[in-house]
């Protein structure tokens, strides 16, 4: 009985998106379209990678600011290693995650060592990664249109779905039995929900935290990846405060910023949801500029309490 | 109290490190004369500059102290600027202006913390959709223009008027970092947003109104947030509702941080915000100022600096570092 | 036969202002429960923080099985065979039961996978060993400070160590449930283990323990045979000083109450769906109503009920003659109301402020922010508590987590005492508190009732309920299934009340 | 309640607006992904092209990337999904578009590029590119300014939004128009990020740091240029006499500065470009060929000139 209860906000908050898709859908020509459908999953691949790493350090109890930044780096290294070294994608790849799953681990590191604000040591991982993306290249863009193995993986398609899609969904099913199945992953939920209950019942409380950032760190590399990918391009201001978005995601998803609670199955419907939102000006024809951003903020505002509303209901 | 004391230490001994670089770097740094009367100096100009960051992160203490957050911040400026540019379109007295704007800024903070305390949206999402939906609101008011104000205007008094030599947005900054701390102090104020911070539910407990706690963080945020958005709009003698403000939220909540008040919530220290903004103000000074071999800084290098300052403040505030160090010199010892 | 399984020498520990544990020698046999006493602060929780790493010592060794161990890490002492329990209990709210067990020791495929099914069939299995009903996958956050301690035990037990360090596990515990867990220390003892077991409870020392040791002011102060040691030698050399009387206090409730008795709490068909049934209540005011019931029966809820903290789904309360109609916290305590709560560690204390700002917090939320109490006021109003209920702290100004288990309650308590309500909860004021305090409590609780104040008293422990109060409610099932009255009400009366089946309530 | 209404009203009342204009059968649905709205001029480009659309009664689909690239490839691929009849694009970069033009190309909508070009591998990705020559500007405003200052003199830079395209290709033609006059050295670069703000408070460390040097200001746009006349002001010194200034765009609030005597010089980079773009899009949709570069002549204005155009200035 309890363990299904527990679903209840997080199905609440998908009938709410779906609600919300199928008015928009209605309403808007082409909206409801599988071109359309297929597109909230590619274009929002890089946030939503970005999203299930933050949601492993939002359970841990941290936060990290870099993602956006290592996404922007680790596009620009890819990109480096492979048009300057010529590197096959095949090589480089694994080396960009590697490089960014370290990053993570090293911010992780640092905030367990020393005792430090996740908010401080990451927003300086964020400086600092940006940073070196802007000095990686004089240009801050690489061309890849002219690889090969670029250009085929970003013309791939199945179903509609690019290969970014594809990538997010994988990444939302390991994510997700990594935090129901694996010990680590327990870990993560328990250091977040009381981190000193979590040392005297003799948690490894370090690893799990330093696994959590640099898990943060691997998804953002492959966010860099795909993103890469996706425009053929190795780009230093890519993703420029996407850590802002993925937080959002997270939250709104349904994950406790305090830690210890939440799932990333809501982070993929966060994630969702601030797609969709941000979607439906594109479809509503001639607003402005600002009437756009209020619109924005008004259908999130309005999800939210809908989302509130349902779960409140579901509770009695 | 001794314990406060010591959480500050560390942040004013970054500051006093990057002023010691200065003074070395660029030695004109603490050159200090008067013109069009008032002193001018890079030390002051920190300050100046620094005065809208400054007045956000004494707001954001409070906020953050009680538990929440505030994204909105920069949007609400770009608000400020626009309702009081187009107040004195009209013709209207600066008074009036400044008036409607705070009032505005007000509402704007009343708005976050309702969202937040009564319908229960998590403040991290409810300012969000401030941040997105304000900057629409400011950009609305001012159709998108840069509204210029009129050259003799009384209001850009808060921008570019001096008193006693001080700038005025210096002054508008220290004041309200005095008046609020007074008000914390005076009055109950910083205990309950402390507790109501640390322990929402032991709060509740003992009778606190945790609610209209929370909601006076957030008012208070929103009128200095108003505050810090006529300050900006001043000193530029326009209203720029597109990038008024922009991604301070950030540079605000960088500076509470610094300044040793924990994410969490619970005890803050607005005089380490102080710092903490001031730190912020002259490490952008100091990046602009700095040359080496007769070259400026190259803007690349920027965040990369940045990064390597802020890492340097958190290892300083790491007591844990510094246990380590004292071991590793008993051991050698 | 018996040898050394652990042996402390020398432990010495000081925090920033006390010296918290100064030269101390301890020596655990196997197959022996070894109970630790002494007052609140006196050391005993310190001492076990150390042995289990997750404090570190300035000085001393420990040995274990005569090897000397260094365990820097809960973890470390866990895997050298020493489980714990801790006196604040010291669990996972957002994960479930099951998992607050097994964790870092579940059933997990040979990929590394956790098997869930599994898991929750040994737990259930543990659970069921220990007497519990509790759906082992619903998250510990819904269950109340009793049962929690129970699974802390549970998780302790079931981790097969040599030595397991029990901090307070019956504080809240009523007496069937304590004497399950007794039953299971014994078997635990047969199998050879070493059992550290802290408690207030002199009567269970005598019931359980082999051997005693006795902390006094971080000091030890003499290990004894149980057996051996008469219980006014014991308490002496708890306080330190020779005692007349060692037998646990008299009934305190006199009859004598200054000026007339009127009804200052009444509460009319309360209830709350899936807490609590229909109830009535009268308190008058120079009375003390006791709650007595087992774990679970509700007597937190209707507490909770009453001063607001949970909004009722129906019926009608009035506070000193006042109809209270939107109920909060802050309504009760305006109408004079006031309330301890059993779990201190989340709805009591603001963790990281001062001692003397955890004392006039309420003070200060009734008056509103904008009337303020000036920084020598406050410190007067501390000191004055402090000294009242003998608070052992080195300064006012040190955050109250720094404090030993009991002299956190005793903040708690003069913040209420300090607002001089009419009405006051006390839900398990006793928990976790030494008998000298333990005795100072039930006499300042009569000493209010003689000026008039009502009090509602709940504790775990029936004979307390039976001795400190003048009225007593049963509850059964989240239901008050009848109410004992006069001075000839014995425990006895009270187990009869609760063991009734729920046909004849209708008779009470 | 209220809530569920506005959600709900929402796409109502965008039918009723698509219904309205859609009475009109032949009525062209164009998409229109705009960059931000982060200064005047762009905020004159987007109004430029909304006017121009509501002059044709053209159904405009108007999205504003807020300075992302990711944001302008969600619109492109809405504007695809809806089946537009063309898109309008002003893309935040140059490179990355290969991708998504493809799909556009494939759905036939024809896609016309404003302010500045695309690197794809075939540009019959898209039909038409109408666009200022950054580069150029830059080299113009080198020009001026190195004739002004008679071949000697410190130049001060306030640079664009790193990394953005107007920012490096500014940079970069101003070096180049300088580079003959050995007597002409850029002594300070720094972003000012093209707003007011970041403009008065660079200028005010490079007067403090380098006093008296300064012999003339480029800005990357006007907005810093203006906020560098203020910093110039406040240190009480005379902008346009002591120190020169020249910068781009030419936005009104730069007439009214050269007006003024305070600014001497702003290269136009011409942001009315709607009658342009939806010539392009009407030529496009009835099939005729375009040129693949339609330039925008941009002109260099100074004081000389400013009062008589400041009244025909639109933005
Ligand atoms: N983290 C800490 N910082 C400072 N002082 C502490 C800390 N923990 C404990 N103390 C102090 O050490 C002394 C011993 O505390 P301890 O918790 O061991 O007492 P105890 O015997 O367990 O008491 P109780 O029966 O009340 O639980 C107390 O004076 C307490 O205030
Ligand atoms: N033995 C038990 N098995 C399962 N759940 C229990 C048990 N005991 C208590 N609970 C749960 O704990 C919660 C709180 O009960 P409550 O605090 O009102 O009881 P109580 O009479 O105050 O007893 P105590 O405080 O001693 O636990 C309830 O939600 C109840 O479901
Ligand atoms: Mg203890
Ligand atoms: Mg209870």
């Amino acid at each position: 009985m309890a363990r299904f209860t527990r679903h209840w906000p997080l199905l609440a908050t998908a009938v709410v998106l779906i609600a919300l898709y199928a008015t928009a859908a209605i309403a808007y020509p082409g909206f409801g379209s599988w071109f359309q459908f297929t597109r909230f999953f590619s274009d929002n691949a890089t946030l939503g990678l970005a999203a299930i790493g933050m949601t492993f350090v939002i359970l841990s109890g941290g936060i990290d600011l870099s993602v956006g930044a290592v996404i922007a780096l680790s596009s620009m290294v890819l990109a480096v290693l492979m048009s300057r070294l010529d590197l096959s994608m095949w090589s480089a790849a694994p080396m960009v995650l590697v490089l960014g799953a370290a990053f993570g681990a090293f911010m992780g590191g640092i905030i367990q060592v020393f005792r430090l604000p996740p908010f401080l040591v990451t927003l300086a991982g964020m400086f600092l990664a940006r940073g070196a993306a802007l000095l990686l290249s004089d240009a801050k863009r690489i061309d890849m249109k002219d690889i090969e193995s670029v250009r085929s993986l970003s013309e791939r398609h199945i179903a509609g779905f690019s290969l970014a899609a594809m990538v997010l969904v994988a990444a939302v099913v390991i994510a997700a039995a990594v935090l129901r199945f694996t010990r680590f992953g327990r870990t993560v939920y328990a250091i977040g929900s009381d981190e000193s209950a979590a040392r005297l019942m003799g948690l490894p409380v370090a690893r799990a935290r330093v696994g959590a950032y640099s898990i943060s760190g691997l998804c953002a590399a492959a966010g860099g990846v795909v993103h890469l990918i996706g425009m053929q391009a190795g780009d230093a201001s890519a993703a420029f405060l996407l850590e802002l978005d993925a937080i959002a995601a997270v939250v709104i998803g349904g994950t406790l910023l305090a830690g210890g609670r939440g799932s990333v199955i809501g982070t993929l419907l966060g994630v969702l949801i601030l797609g969709l939102i941000t979607t439906i000006p594109n479809y509503q024809g001639d607003l402005n500029t600002w009437w756009i951003k209020i619109v924005i903020g008004l259908l999130l505002l309005a999800f939210v309490l809908l989302q509130r509303a349902a779960q409140r209901w579901t509770e009695c | 109290m001794p314990d406060s004391m010591s959480r500050l230490v560390w942040p004013l001994a970054a500051l006093a490190l990057l002023l010691a670089f200065n003074a070395v770097v660029s030695p004109s740094f603490f050159h200090l004369h008067f013109a069009e009367g008032r002193l001018a100096s890079p030390l002051i100009d920190v300050l100046n500059q620094g005065a809208p960051v400054l007045l956000l992160a004494l707001g954001m203490t409070l906020v953050i102290a009680a538990g929440g957050i505030d994204l909105s911040v920069g949007a609400v400026m770009a608000i400020a600027g626009a309702v009081a540019a187009r107040v004195l379109e009209t013709d209207a007295s600066a008074a009036a202006a400044v008036a409607a704007a705070l009032a505005v800024c007000l509402a704007a903070g009343l708005w976050n913390g309702l969202l937040i305390t009564f319908a229960g949206v998590p403040p991290i999402v409810a300012t969000l959709i401030l941040m997105v939906a304000g900057r629409g609101i400011a950009q609305l008011i001012t159709d998108g223009q840069i509204i210029t104000v009129e050259p003799g205007s009384a209001f850009l008094a808060i921008g570019r008027g001096a008193l006693l030599g001080l700038p005025a947005p210096v002054l508008i900054a220290l004041a309200a970092a005095g008046a609020l701390s007074a008000a914390v102090r005076l009055t109950s104020l910083g205990l309950f947003i402390e507790s109501v911070g640390g322990n929402e539910e032991a709060s509740r407990h003992a009778g606190l109104d945790v609610r209209s706690t929370r909601l006076a963080a957030y008012a208070i945020m929103g009128l200095l947030a108003g505050l810090a958005g006529l300050v900006d709009a001043a000193d530029i003698a326009a209203a720029d509702a597109n990038n008024s403000g922009l991604y301070l939220e950030l540079d605000a909540i960088l500076a509470v941080v610094i300044g040793g008040t924990a994410l969490t919530g619970g005890r803050f220290s607005l005089l380490g915000s102080l710092a903490g903004a001031i730190l912020i103000q002259s490490l952008s000074t100091t990046i602009l100022m700095a040359q080496f071999g007769g070259r400026s800084v190259p803007v690349e290098l920027n965040l990369v600096i940045k990064a390597a300052v802020v890492l340097i403040v958190c290892l300083l505030q790491s007591s844990e570092l510094r246990r380590l160090l004292l071991r590793t010199r008993r051991a050698v010892a | 036969m018996a040898h050394a399984l652990v042996e402390m020498r020398g432990i010495v520990k000081t925090y920033p202002g006390v010296r918290a544990l100064d030269a101390v020698d301890f020596t655990l046999r196997t197959s022996e429960i070894h109970a630790l006493v002494g007052e609140n602060g006196a050391g005993k929780s310190t001492l076990i923080r150390i042995l289990t790493g997750a404090e570190r010592r300035d000085r001393g060794t420990i040995s274990l099985d005569g090897a000397m161990i260094e365990p820097r890490t809960p973890l470390a002492a866990q895997r050298l065979g020493i489980a714990t329990v801790y006196q604040e209990v010291n669990l996972i709210p957002d994960l479930s039961v099951a998992e607050n067990i097994l964790l870092g020791y579940e059933p997990r495929s040979r990929l590394g996978w956790i098997g869930w099914g599994a898991m929750r069939e040994r737990a259930r299995k543990v659970i069921a060993d220990m007497a519990l009903s509790v759906d082992v996958s619903r998250p510990l956050r819904s269950c109340s400070i009793a049962v929690r301690q129970l699974i802390a035990v549970a998780r302790a037990v079931d981790q097969r160590a040599k030595v397991l360090v029990l901090d307070e596990p019956t504080s809240s515990l009523d007496a069937g449930e304590t004497a399950q867990l007794f039953a299971l220390m014994r078997r635990l003892r047969a199998r050879g283990l070493g059992i550290i077991f802290i408690t207030h409870f002199l009567e269970q020392v005598y019931e359980v323990s082999d051997r005693v040791t006795i902390l006094r002011g971080g000091r030890c102060a003499g290990t004894h045979a149980t057996g051996e040691l008469p219980r006014l030698a014991l308490v002496s050399a708890m306080l330190g000083k020779t005692v007349e009387r060692a037998a646990p206090p008299a009934a305190v409730k006199s009859p004598g109450v200054a000026g007339p008795r009127r009804e200052c709490l009444r509460a009319a068909d309360v209830f709350r769906r899936r807490a609590m049934q229909p109830f009535r209540l009268s308190l008058y005011t120079g009375e003390v109503l006791g709650l007595a019931g087992l774990l679970g029966s509700g007597r937190t809820e209707l507490a909770r009920l009453l001063f607001g903290l949970d909004r009722r789904d129906g019926g009608q309360i009035r506070i000193n003659g006042r109809l209270i109609r939107r109920h909060s916290p802050r309504r009760a305590i305006r109408a004079g109301m006031a309330f301890t709560p059993e779990d201190r560690r989340t709805a009591g204390l603001i963790a990281h402020l001062s001692v003397r700002d955890n004392i006039v917090l309420a003070l200060l939320a009734a008056r509103g922010w904008a009337k303020r109490l000036g920084k020598q006021e406050r410190q007067a109003i501390a000191e004055r508590f402090v000294r009242s209920l003998s608070i052992a702290t080195p300064d006012l100004r040190r955050p109250v987590a720094q404090l030993s288990g009991g002299n956190q309650q005793k903040v708690i308590l003069a913040r209420w005492l300090l607002m001089e309500p009419t009405i006051l909860l006390l839900d398990e004021p006793t928990r976790g508190i030494d008998i000298g305090a333990k005795e100072q409590i039930e006499s300042l609780i009569d000493e209010l009732r003689a000026r008039g104040m009502a009090i509602i008293f709940i504790s775990g422990e029936l004979e307390e309920v039976v001795r400190v109060s003048g009225r007593i409610m049963v509850l059964r099932d989240r239901a008050v299934v009848g109410e004992l009255a006069g001075a000839a009400v014995s425990t006895a009366d009270v187990m009869r009340r609760i063991a009734r089946p729920a046909a004849e309530d209708g008779h009470a | 309640a209220v809530v569920a209404a506005c959600v709900f009203a929402l796409p109502g009342c965008s039918k009723k607006s698509s219904s309205d204009s859609g009475s009109d059968p032949k009525a062209l649905i164009v998409g229109f992904s705009q960059i931000g709205a982060e200064s005047s001029w762009r905020t004159a480009e987007t109004k430029s092209i909304r006017d121009e659309a509501k002059k044709r009664g053209i159904d405009l689909r108007f999205s504003d990337a807020q300075q992302k690239q990711e944001n302008q490839i969600k619109a492109i691929n809405s504007f695809i999904a809806q089946k537009v009849d063309a898109i309008i694009l002003a893309p935040i970069v140059e490179t990355g578009w290969e991708p998504v033009l493809k799909q556009a190309f494939a759905a036939g909508i024809p896609v016309i590029l404003v302010d500045r070009g695309v690197k794809v591998s075939d540009d019959s990705l898209y039909t038409s590119l109408i666009a200022s020559d950054f580069v150029a500007e830059g080299r113009m405003a080198a020009e001026w300014l190195a004739n002004a200052l008679g071949g000697t003199g410190n130049i001060v830079e306030l640079q664009g939004t790193p990394g953005s395209a107007p920012a490096i290709d500014r940079k970069k033609g101003f070096e180049e128009g300088i580079a003959p006059h050995e007597g002409i050295r850029i002594i300070r670069s720094q972003t000012g990020e093209f707003t007011r703000a970041k403009g008065k408070e660079v200028m005010e460390a490079f007067l403090k740091s380098a006093p008296g040097q300064i012999n003339a200001v480029y800005a990357h746009n006007d907005d810093m240029a203006l906020g560098a006349i203020q910093a110039i002001e406040d240190a009480g010194l005379k902008p346009g006499k002591d120190i020169l200034i020249v910068s781009i765009d030419g936005v009104r609030g730069a007439f009214e500065a050269m007006v003024a005597g305070k600014l001497n010089c702003t290269v136009e980079c011409n942001p009315l470009l709607g009658p342009a773009a939806f010539d392009a899009v009407a030529k496009a949709v009835a099939g005729e060929t375009l040129p693949k570069n339609i330039v925008v002549q941009d002109r260099v204005f100074d004081q000389s000139t400013a009062a008589e155009v400041i009244d025909s200035r639109e933005y």
